[in-house]
């Protein structure tokens, strides 16, 4: 018996839970006001988080996917990922979207029920919301096979749960990764739960991370409550990606401080303590107090952010209230480059019904 | 008998059908603890334990290819497909070993599963949660697709998908799962399956129809009532096969009918019923057949599904225009 | 211009398409060095270099997939799955995404891909090799599904369907890939898609068929012509979205129909159809419309395919009982 | 940075391609001649592996999947399954079951394109051939599922292929056997091909068997060319499962002597050199050189065993030959339990026609 190969998967962690760092600093914090601008993207998240649940239980949205817990994922992620790159997020990524440009009026027009908050013209080149667990698993592969075979320094980023790593497309994507050594990261976000099943339910692997070994490729766990772990090995995942050095699978660990979306109740199948255990280890805070002890944030400043935020926070929703309701007519506007002919009068029958119903409901 | 939702009666069923045969287990994603996303299987794991009513890893492949190795050894698994967006990905299971099992061994191994899976638009829900992929599995050999209408149907039919011996995809319309109650025997007694329904008499046209579009079937039929016309409404219920006896026994009588779907209109399963009816009782139609179908474009996203599924209005309208035809 | 088989007017537009358009890639199992194992793509590796004709690892779901996020990137993909059996691993992709990206960008990422793949049976090759998927890709909504039956025809149906800017789905009848020869001019030129051909022109009976059943047609017609009744036969060619101008036109000269199909016949292709005729253009019917399909049994192994499969014989006895009906 | 998990892959092998014992041999093989019946079976599959390739060029069967060199990972397996375990094979399989009993004319039947290829009247628990890839994986996790849910002390034993590795029905099956800790075993024969794509395409994994370590299973590889360790490292995998010790993904290290099936032709992608070194491996010689150095083995049992697989393979051609054909009827006879009544009329249509043929070729 002979040992044919060896493994092992690494953590990373920078500060505590209580901010304290446990190790020494990568060199982008050396200034800790330059993470500032990641700290106030974190805060808005969770602001803009907190209204859609309430627009939610007003009616104002349908069923919403809460960001509740992971924004230091979301930051770091958005903080290192250039304009030109490509990301494929899931449902629950309207955090990272924000850092790349999209307006988050388009996150209350998705989880609204319309299309148009997958538009993203800030950003597009950019994947919609993913709802089908892990299906845009394979297209990551694919964004990223055609950057390779193009030359271009790109790398496309893909989102994903724990409960996605049970799934083939995730398995299957990340093992064509490793096969093409494509530029691809994929983050899969450890919550620890899928809706109700418990992250030790989905797996026996200890790690998630582990799952890259099977695609034969970089993998390795981070403290997704850390932000500066977070862009530390997200940032160096992605230039090794950028660099022709090929895929990386890592493991963010956080935790779901929300129900599963404003349609689950979570208390159905977890305990009030863990729920409170996990609150303080939450990435806000964590950064915030690092920040305060660094001296690069004030009470003050913490102040005006508040406000900053819940102007933002009602600019979007204005935006969002203000767009105009689809019309029935956008269902064959963008079905096919141009409407065949064979639908064209489904089409027009849609026109004559939605004019009646107007009229309709004028009359 | 207690007055209950659909979901309700889906639950009774399947408790009922656990208690009476130990074989019976169920697998998928949050059916345990959480008692299912609809809460269809509430309360299922607490009485019969975590090994009977079993979360699954999320992988719907999985699941169903599950199903077919514990169905060949003996067991009745009930597997759920949490919305039927996502039952895609079992087509594979389904129709390239559940519904040939018995077939390509000749008989030696068989797969009594049921695959059940929420469908339908109507209830508000995120993208890819309001599917309607019954033409996609009426299409499949070798299976059974049942589609119920109402708490009493979901009991009987469903108690009826688990024993028979045959795989059996049962398709729940999500927005009738907590539309209205109905009273219902917890008798343990099956509906036949393979049999559709007149659940309405009439003269003057057939409605075809299943699931959440019965209802709406229903509603036209009342509009058309109000005008003096009488329809014939038939709830399919079993998809396939299909009960052309009962169909073509209305339309001979009728001479006029309509097939609504929720589903996209090409190659969908109005289209089979429309084209066996027009074969097969052409010199009774006094017009064409009708069909009510969603559109042939994507299930949009719910700011837009009112304009998308078929109701009542556009199912009377084409009733009136079946009844007009000269 | 040469004279060439189906699979060679393949690897010709393949070729061609690669040549003309950098952005065009071939991805798919054994498709490399291989050149595919019904050699469709031989020769192209060797000329386009492995980064643009690549194997991929072996997982359809995964072909499917990436052929998505390759399109969405600005490159023209043309994948291919080894046999249309394995395609339903693709249909999640197909279905969720390939047709849907543009709608749910609204126009701002799109999917100019092409997904290949052999299908239908007779070439007595082993289990699961010899499946007639079409309905299901048919009903699928922002798609277009397109069926060649002769080598022109797969010149420039699959140029027409590379250069379209939406996801289409080929379905290459294996059982045609090297049975006869034509003459293609290898010029770029692609022929219409959306558009059906009247191959054979007639006054008594419209025969509606695509890929490996246009030849049982034909030969259908030529019994019948033997016996003094005209058949006009069309070929579909693109099944989705169907060119219903050319069947009506036809019908209604004709007032008699027999649609054929390799499929399963429940919810089959061949149904809808059947009923868009029915309906649209009821008055014209001279006799029911007909319906030639494989049976509502699993495709089964090739020592009875031959039983499974319609042919001339079943076609010209459904053809003679419409022309026969009074 | 800390270390959250590590794993190593041990290889197995016990005679090197001369023969030569490399290890301690397990107690099992302390009597050489106990191996014998292994010997036999192995040289009986060869046997009836060439006659069914000459058979498909002939005409008699159609396109045949060869099992050269793949002997001794069959018949490790089929030495070590009980009768009650149910296996999962692909199509490559039939070594395996000619050791669960199963009649190797049906082989012939099967390939022959005849449905009751996949009948094994003497193993009635076993899965048929299975052609999709990788689609028999989730099949075995629910068979051990019911397995361990009736307590039986029985194991499910999957088999595939190296590209199957590649398939998510794989990665699913695996993974919820880890979950549940099933007894579940999977062996994957790396035979370094998936028809032309080779082995290093398919996977940037090092080996195969750290597949297994993204399911958290137990998992480890061995020389599939040495009977003695299959035989071992199988049957502890085996032993442990049904002791309920849960999951094991083997991969077994063979290579494809053949062509992938009689429709390929496999010198269109690999050099006749690397068929040759290979062909140095492989598994009959390499145990018969053993035998013989025992002692356990003699020219005159070679001379009287070539005599008896030449005999046995004939009896099996003859019962192929034998064996009437199958009606069209057969078609919807085991369609459904029983027929529903909405497709009799097909049924009949179809024995209508046939009858009309049978009179047609008989007129
Ligand atoms: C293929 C598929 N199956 C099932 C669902 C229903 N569903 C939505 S979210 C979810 C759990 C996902 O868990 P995880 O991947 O951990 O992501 P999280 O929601 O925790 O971010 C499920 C089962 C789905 N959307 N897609
Ligand atoms: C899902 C699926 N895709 C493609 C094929 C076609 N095909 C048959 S065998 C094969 C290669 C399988 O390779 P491997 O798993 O290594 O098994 P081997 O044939 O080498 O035993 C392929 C691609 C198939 N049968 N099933
Ligand atoms: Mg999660
Ligand atoms: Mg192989």
């Amino acid at each position: 018996m002979t040992v044919a190969a060896t493994f092992e998967i690494r953590f990373t962690r920078y500060l505590d839970p209580q901010g304290r760092e446990t190790a020494a600093l990568p060199s982008f914090a050396s200034d800790p006001r330059a993470l500032v601008p990641d700290y106030r993207a974190m805060v808005f998240m969770r602001a803009l988080d907190a209204k859609a649940v309430a627009m939610q239980r007003t009616g104002q949205i349908g069923t919403y996917a809460s960001t509740l817990g992971k924004e230091a994922i979301d930051a770091g992620i958005g903080g290192v990922l250039r304009k030109e790159d490509v990301l494929l997020p899931s449902y629950r990524e309207s955090g990272v979207l924000m850092l790349r440009g999209v307006s988050p009026h388009r996150t209350l027009l998705y989880w609204g029920g319309d299309e148009r908050g997958n538009m993203f013209p800030e950003s597009p080149h950019d994947f919609p919301f993913n709802v089908p667990i892990g299906t845009q698993m394979p297209h990551a592969a694919g964004v990223a096979y055609a950057m390779k075979l193009r030359r271009e320094p790109r790398v496309a980023l893909a989102m994903c749960g724990d409960g996605a790593t049970s799934k083939g497309d995730f398995y299957e994507a990340i093992n064509a990764g490793g096969a093409w050594q494509l530029p691809l990261v994929v983050v899969v976000v450890n919550n620890q739960y899928a809706i109700s099943v418990p992250r030790r339910m989905q797996s026996a692997a200890q790690t998630l991370a582990q799952k890259g070994i099977a695609a034969g490729i970089a993998c390795e766990q981070v403290d997704g409550n850390d932000l500066i772990a977070v862009r530390d090995v997200v940032g160096r995942a992605v230039e090794r990606a950028r660099a022709g050095g090929g895929p990386t699978l890592l493991e963010a660990l956080t935790y779901r401080l929300s129900d599963h979306t404003t349609a689950d109740d979570a208390t159905r199948y977890r305990s009030a303590e863990e729920l409170k255990e996990q609150w303080k280890q939450e990435p806000i805070v964590r950064l915030r107090t690092w920040l305060h002890a660094k001296g690069a944030w004030s009470p003050a400043e913490e102040q005006a952010l508040a406000k900053d935020a819940a102007a933002h926070v009602q600019k979007m929703v204005q935006a969002y209230l203000d767009t105009p309701p689809p019309g029935p007519e956008q269902m064959f506007e963008h079905l096919y480059a141009r409407l065949p002919h064979a639908y064209a009068w489904q089409a027009a029958e849609l026109s004559e019904e939605s004019e009646r119903d107007v009229e309709h409901h004028a009359g | 008998m207690s007055n209950i939702t659909l979901v309700e009666g889906i639950n009774l069923a399947l408790a009922r059908a656990m208690e009476d045969d130990d074989r019976v287990v169920m697998i998928g994603e949050d059916v345990g603890v959480n008692g299912g996303v609809f809460r269809a299987t509430a309360g299922l794991q607490q009485r019969f334990g975590p090994e009977r009513v079993a979360d699954t890893p999320l992988a719907e492949g999985l699941i169903a290819g599950m199903a077919v190795g514990m169905a060949a050894e003996g067991l009745r698994p009930v597997a759920e497909i949490q919305f039927a967006g996502f039952a895609y990905a079992a087509i594979d299971q389904i129709l390239n070993h559940a519904g040939r099992l018995r077939h390509r061994t000749q008989g030696r191994l068989s797969c009594p599963m049921v695959l059940r899976t929420p469908c339908g638009a109507g209830i508000h829900a995120p993208e890819h949660h309001s599917e309607s992929p019954e033409a996609m599995f009426a299409h499949i050999p070798g299976i059974r697709v049942v589609y119920p209408s109402s708490p009493a149907k979901a009991y009987g039919l469903l108690l009826a998908a688990i024993a028979d011996p045959d795989p059996v995809v049962f398709l729940e319309p999500s927005r009738l799962y907590r539309k209205f109650k109905e009273e219902v025997e917890d008798d343990g007694e099956p509906l036949p399956l393979d049999k559709a329904f007149v659940v309405r008499e009439g003269t003057d046209v057939t409605l075809v129809a299943w699931g959440a579009m019965l209802h709406e079937s229903l509603k036209a039929a009342d509009e058309l009532a109000a005008e003096g016309h009488f329809a014939e409404v038939i709830d399919l219920a079993t998809l396939k096969p299909i009960d052309y006896d009962t169909v073509l026994a209305s339309v001979k009588k009728t001479g006029r009918c309509v097939v609504v779907t929720e589903a996209p209109r090409t190659a969908s399963l109005a289209s089979e019923i429309s084209a066996n009816i027009s074969e097969q009782a052409l010199l009774s139609l006094l017009a064409p057949v009708a069909r009510v179908t969603a559109w042939d474009t994507v299930t949009p996203m719910f700011r837009l599904e009112e304009h998308y599924m078929p109701n009542s209005t556009r199912i009377a309208a084409a009733a009136r225009k079946v009844l007009e035809y000269q």
